[in-house]
């Protein structure tokens, strides 16, 4: 069942409208149910080629020889393709926005840091001809110890995984191996507490599993341009990426793509197109470099697996007073996306509540294993896990019903979050009532009346509960809905040396803790290793 | 032997686009001569409907009907820039350029009537059936077509427009964490029934029960999808999937969907699903993004259903029949917590 | 290079080419070798196939039946007096898939697959090989026992019929309606005045080959079909097993689970 | 090597070569040309490539081409008659059954298997059809519901 709730915040909404709420059929569905949807392997070139990698057998390893003088020679091989083949042979994903530094070749160099990391590319006239050559290429390897958990890669003298962050941890503002977050004075709340808990969560890594593989196909075009179909989830994004390791000027690109048969975060890493468009140039051919479900489930990047140490202060009175959270994400052998992940998680702590104190220090980790990236959900996924299973065992601590607990606690307009930025446009409190009553799970009649508004908030004072320290609300300010294009932020930009106070001037979180550089000097961003 | 059963609930939010911003899209709006509209954009539509919402949206801020408005996404030589499709940005970022570039389009629109009906063109307005009226006078009017013709031959006017949205790069301190990560939060509940089997730490998902809070439906056939869709990968990601059944160790890695488990057409269970609507100031008519939101609640609330059910809490995912019964194990047995 | 495909007419020819080419494996229904070939396997390189009749053979009496190796489960499914071998057929794939997998097949399925053949050593049937001209019979379980070495061709298996109601199958899967199997149960519990005589128990998926439970059958010889009658049978019934840790489950919960199935599958699952 | 082989193609005969040893889905997309077939595994584990042969559901990935020569092989291609779309695929629509749409030719065909033997399914019979065919995006619910109503409006037209 499916029910649009009209009533709720219905004098925020204007909903005089036509084509918008209305259930339209999807654009793309007829061709969808007659099979002509065109996804990028949809196309039929004459002349194809085609490229599969050899991958390494070991997690860590030294390459000590390739001999691949037998594979040139097998039938149906058009070209090899070696590490000093690819013209700009290290890179790092987010390098277009300045994030992080270039550390993952597209072809192995002389170490191997994962099981899976190409080595080697062989264009054939079929998948099998390159397979088959593929099986007589000769590599001599000097294995390395490896590390998989991300604990033990931070101890002192674990084996380093990433050449560019020889410590295992990526870094942040040029001089943390960590994204801190510091708010108020967490261990103050736990000694104000009446029960702490502390608990370690451990997500699992998730494979997209698209029921379309990753892939492309490269056709030389007329002027030295190349068309490329690709099941990319972010066109721009992975044309950049192509031109950049092909060193070639990015309008020698034409991408085409747009229909793709699922990609949940998988589609984004550009793992297939700067090869494929390397062995276009190279043989002067169309080519296509299409990853096997084998090679989808294990060597195509998941989502990967963080741990979390969670500690909570709670009152008995059902206050959360205090939340430190230490996390690990393990990032695989290769930054991909994961240095991101780490702030967008930071940023989420400690979860939709109003927690007077947080903490945080959330690590991105290298370990020998295929490096992970986005999936859905990304950075927020595992500390919603951790968090809420967190929330429920103090809701038992305490003795108090589980979606009351979180209603209590819930962020109200107006209130400050951990991140330094007011709380507007909540709705997380109508949520738990609207699915309580669904569920005839009974909450009791101070709970049905609270509101995510301002004011919404004064029943917790009802619940026994001290909100003297939120801020005073300011006058609610409402915007159209429809919205003016461009949108005053609570914060300038760019950024000013020292923070400017929030909208609605809330005071600052109670106690800083001693030491704090809360307006100390700033970076120019995150990434601290930001680039020209 | 015993099957016990149990509820569980999480409450989360989720931010929309990319965290910290600098993810810029671009949109372009045309006529063609007869009055019909292309929207061009580099954005990917990877299942989750953004030809369709971007459609929408176009024909509404047009004033037009969504049968005049075809998108075209993805060609890197006609659409604009575009980051991508993900972040749960699409519908909030490529809605908003292609609200700005529809609205740019308008106006020219518009213009071209008033020329035609020799009036003002703040006195005009849409019918959304596709023709341009005189406010308060629904006689005095031109359809489209004829405007777009006249535009495109008479008048020398180009019907099309730019849009772009962006929401520019914020820091993080590096000492505090002080950031604007996003502009906008939506929200969910989710209540979950489970049945678990004592003897062998079974756990089968009985009914879900859900609100989401997304700002606004533009579409909610395409919200009912990501919503029913996404509950479905929550809870196949809480007690199924995984690359690595012995993480941290690597070994016995699937290699197919015979060894990558997940829940199938066998194991779904009723979803009553309630959405919310309380508009973004900053989103497409106010809407925000349900694409990874959807997923995250089931992932607790079937853990705490769990526990609810035997007493017992699994921190580590997926939470497999193994793991329950080592813990049932541990426990000495099943020990149901109070009925919810 | 492309695979080399040789189809035989007569069966007797098929098996002497099998015989005598190197890298060369029989193709019933292709799910397992279409795989392998697609994956450019270099372990196969010719494919042997037959449209000899024979193996389509499906005879059914009141005492005996006989399937041809080359018989699918969708035909299994659509014979009725088969009904008791239809949970064991429908646990293998999807629909798509048992139009295409063969009774045959299923005896060289790798574990954890391989569930029709552990219905099949349950119900103590016997293998024919085509062999030059001639044919062979042995056990099935003599056949699994040393199935992983040199090539054979199975031309028919054959069971008697077991009693009504004396066959039980289980299969315990994460996935429904298709899941590979964590274990598989097959029962044939024949009763002589209320007290079991001969039972005959297999596993699939407890060890590399599906495989007899046979200290379980030596404990429920003459028992009761109760709960106290098969305590002691539960109670050995992983005994001799060597389960796997592998991407479906791990060894150490099928071992556990084992006995909890055992019992449901005899006693059904309201008993204690 | 090639060898030559003769099938029909949802009515019409086609004549190909087949690499020795190919399979039904590579000859289909990319010797014949009928991109309606998806390719999602090439392992039997996913379904997407589901066709049917002499009316049976078959994965076309682990068919070999030079076996169905003087078979009849239908794919989601030709399903509708002219403009007339078959009754699945109106309920898929009006169900919105589909979202990246990938494996939707191959649902389709498992369910049209379904319904030529069975016109009248339970839940039960349409979960057990598609038992062999993964969705990542809808969870499955609108694609049963859809083959659900398919059945029914057949029914209806009938009566």
């Amino acid at each position: 069942m499916f029910e649009l709730r009209k009533d709720i915040f219905a004098d925020e909404r204007d909903d005089n409208l036509k084509e918008i709420g209305q259930p339209t059929q999807r654009q793309d569905m007829l061709g969808h149910v007659t099979g002509t949807s065109t996804y990028y392997d949809d196309h039929r070139i004459a002349g194809l080629l085609h490229l599969k990698v050899l991958r390494s057998p070991h997690a860590h390893a030294r390459i000590r020889s390739i001999d691949d003088a037998a594979a040139a020679r097998a039938p149906g091989v058009k070209r090899i393709i070696r590490a000093a083949d690819v013209p700009v042979n290290l890179n790092t994903l987010l390098s277009l926005i300045q994030f992080g530094k270039d550390d993952e070749p597209s072809l192995a160099n002389d170490i191997v840091r994962y099981k899976g990391e190409p080595i080697l590319g062989i264009v054939a006239t079929s998948e099998r001809a390159a397979i088959e050559a593929l099986g007589l290429v000769r590599v001599s390897y000097d294995q390395l110890p490896a590390v998989f958990d991300v604990e033990e890669a931070l101890k002192p003298g674990a084996p380093s995984v990433n050449a560019t962050y020889p410590k295992n941890t990526f870094e942040y503002h040029g001089k943390y191996d960590h994204q801190k977050l510091r708010y108020g004075d967490v261990e103050a709340g736990f000694a104000q507490a009446d029960v702490v808990l502390e608990e370690r969560y451990q997500m699992s890594p998730i494979e997209h599993a698209p029921v379309e593989t990753n892939g492309s196909i490269a056709v030389p075009d007329t002027n030295g341009r190349f068309v490329v179909y690709t099941s990319t989830q972010a066109l721009f994004f992975s044309l950049d990426t192509a031109a950049k390791i092909n060193a070639v000027p990015s309008n020698q690109l034409h991408f085409i793509g747009g229909t793709v048969g699922g990609g949940f975060g998988g589609k984004v890493d550009t793992m297939t197109e700067p090869l494929v468009i390397l062995a276009a140039r190279l043989t002067g051919a169309p080519v296509r470099y299409r990853f096997s479900r084998h090679e989808e489930m294990q060597f195509g990047a998941p989502r990967g697996a963080e741990r979390i140490y969670v500690k909570d202060g709670v009152m008995r009175d059902g206050r959360i007073v205090a939340r430190k959270v230490r996390a690990y994400f393990d990032s695989g052998a290769y930054t991909r996306l994961s240095s991101y992940a780490v702030v967008k998680c930071v940023a989420h702590i400690p979860g939709p509540y109003t927690i007077p104190n947080a903490h945080a220090d959330v690590y991105c980790v290298f370990t020998n294993r295929t490096p992970a990236t986005a999936m859905r959900g990304f950075g927020v996924t595992a500390l919603d896990f951790a968090l809420e299973c967190q929330m429920d065992k103090l809701a038992v601590a305490i003795g108090m019903d589980p979606i009351e607990f979180r209603i209590l606690n819930a962020y109200r307009d107006g209130d400050m979050k951990a991140h330094r930025r007011e709380a507007k446009n909540c709705a997380l409190i109508e949520c738990a009532q609207v699915a309580a009553e669904k569920a005839n799970w009974p909450l009791r009649e101070q709970f049905r009346r609270m509101s995510s508004r301002i004011g919404g908030g004064a029943d917790r004072t009802a619940a026994g509960v001290d909100r003297s320290r939120a801020p005073t609300p300011a006058a609610p300010a409402r915007t159209a809905a429809a919205a003016p294009q461009r949108v005053a932020y609570e914060r300038p930009a760019p950024p000013a040396p020292t923070p400017p106070p929030a909208r609605g001037a809330p005071p600052p979180p109670p106690s800083p803790p001693a030491g704090s550089t809360h307006g100390a000097p700033r970076f120019s961003s995150v990434f601290g290793t930001r680039r020209r | 032997m015993a099957k016990h059963r149990g509820r569980g609930v999480a409450t989360i939010n989720y931010p929309i686009g990319m965290n910290l911003g600098g993810d810029p899209s671009q949109a372009l709006v045309h006529s063609n001569p007869t009055g019909k509209f292309t929207v061009t954009l580099s954005s990917i539509d990877l299942g989750q409907g953004m030809k369709s919402v971007t459609r929408q949206i176009c024909a509404e801020t047009l004033g037009v009907p969504v049968e005049d408005v075809f998108v075209d996404t993805a060609d890197s030589d006609t659409g604009p820039h575009c980051m991508g499709s993900f972040a749960s940005r699409g519908t909030h970022r490529v809605g908003n350029a292609v609200m700005m570039a529809a609205r740019e389009a308008r106006a020219v629109m518009m213009e071209a009537a008033a020329e035609e009906l020799e009036v003002d063109p703040a006195d005009l307005e849409t019918d959304g059936r596709g023709a341009i009226h005189v406010k308060g006078a629904p006689h005095r009017s031109i359809a489209v077509r004829d405007v777009a013709i006249a535009a495109q031959f008479r008048q020398g006017r180009t019907i099309a427009g730019r849009g772009i949205f962006l929401v520019p790069l914020s820091d993080v301190d590096a000492e505090t964490g002080e950031m604007t990560p996003a502009t906008c939060y939506a929200h969910a509940c989710f209540i979950v029934e489970v049945e678990v089997d004592d003897e062998t730490g079974d756990v089968a998902v009985l009914k879900m029960t859900s609100a989401y809070e997304l700002g606004r439906a533009l579409n909610p056939k395409l919200v009912e999808q990501q919503l029913v869709g996404g509950s479905w990968m929550g809870m196949s990601h809480a007690l199924y999937e995984t690359p690595e059944p012995y993480y941290p160790d690597t070994r016995e890695g699937p290699r197919d969907f015979n060894e990558y488990l997940m829940p199938g057409p066998g194991d779904i269970c009723p979803h009553d699903v309630a959405v919310l609507e309380r508009p973004a100031s900053d989103g497409p008519f106010g809407a925000k993004g349900l694409g990874e939101m959807c997923a995250n609640p089931v992932l607790p609330a079937v853990a705490n259903a769990i526990f609810n059910a035997v007493g017992v809490r699994v921190n580590e995912l997926p939470i497999t029949p193994e793991k329950v019964l080592r813990a049932l194990k541990a426990r000495g047995g099943a020990v149901p917590a109070r009925a919810r | 290079m492309s695979v080399n495909v040789k189809t035989f007419a007569r069966l007797a020819d098929a098996a002497s080419a099998l015989a005598n080419e190197r890298g060369a494996r029989f193709m019933g229904g292709g799910t397992v070798l279409m795989r392998l070939i697609n994956d450019t396997n270099p372990a196969v390189e010719t494919v042997v196939r037959s449209t000899d009749q024979s193996l389509l053979h499906l005879a059914v009496s009141s005492g005996r039946i006989e399937l041809g190796s080359g018989v699918t489960m969708a035909a299994v499914l659509a014979e009725r007096d088969l009904a008791f071998l239809h949970a064991a057929a429908r646990a293998v794939g999807g629909p798509a898939i048992r139009e295409a997998a063969t009774v045959g097949g299923n005896l060289f399925a790798r574990t954890p697959y391989g569930d029709f053949a552990t219905a099949l050593l349950a119900l103590d049937a016997t293998v024919t090989l085509a062999v030059g001209l001639g044919q062979r019979e042995l056990p099935l379980e003599e056949f699994l026992d040393r199935r992983e070495r040199g090539t054979s061709l199975v031309s028919a298996v054959a069971f008697k019929r077991p009693a009504a109601e004396a066959f039980r199958f289980l299969k315990v899967t994460r996935v429904h309606p298709r899941g590979v199997s964590v274990l598989s149960i097959a029962a044939q519990l024949p009763l002589a005045s209320g007290r079991i005589t001969g039972a005959r128990i297999a596993f699939g998926g407890m060890n590399r080959t599906p495989v007899r439970a046979k200290a379980a059958e030596r404990a429920l010889e003459g028992r009761a079909l109760d709960a106290a009658g098969i305590a002691p049978a539960l109670a050995v019934a992983a005994e001799g097993t060597a389960p796997a840790d592998d991407a479906i489950a791990s060894a150490w919960w099928r071992r556990e689970i084992l006995p909890v199935h055992l019992r449901r599958l005899l006693i059904g699952p309201g008993q204690a | 090597m090639k060898t030559p082989v003769q099938f029909r193609l949802n009515g019409e005969d086609v004549a190909a070569f087949a690499e020795s040893g190919a399979n039904l889905l590579d000859v289909l997309r990319e010797v014949v040309g009928d991109l309606s077939v998806k390719g999602g595994c090439w392992q039997g584990s996913c379904g997407a490539c589901t066709v049917l042969i002499d009316g049976a559901p078959r994965l076309s990935c682990l068919t070999l081409a030079e076996s169905i020569a003087g078979r009849s092989i239908e794919t989601a291609a030709g399903l509708r008659r002219g403009a007339e779309l078959h009754p699945l695929q109106i309920a898929f629509m009006e169900r919105f059954a589909a979202q990246c749409g990938y494996c939707t030719s191959g649902m389709l065909m498992a369910a049209k298997a379904l319904l030529d033997r069975n016109p009248s399914p339970t839940r039960e019979d349409v979960v057990e059809a598609l038992g062999g065919n993964i969705c990542r995006c809808t969870g499955y619910e609108p694609i049963i519901q859809a083959v659900l109503d398919a059945a029914s409006g057949d029914r209806r037209r009938r009566a």
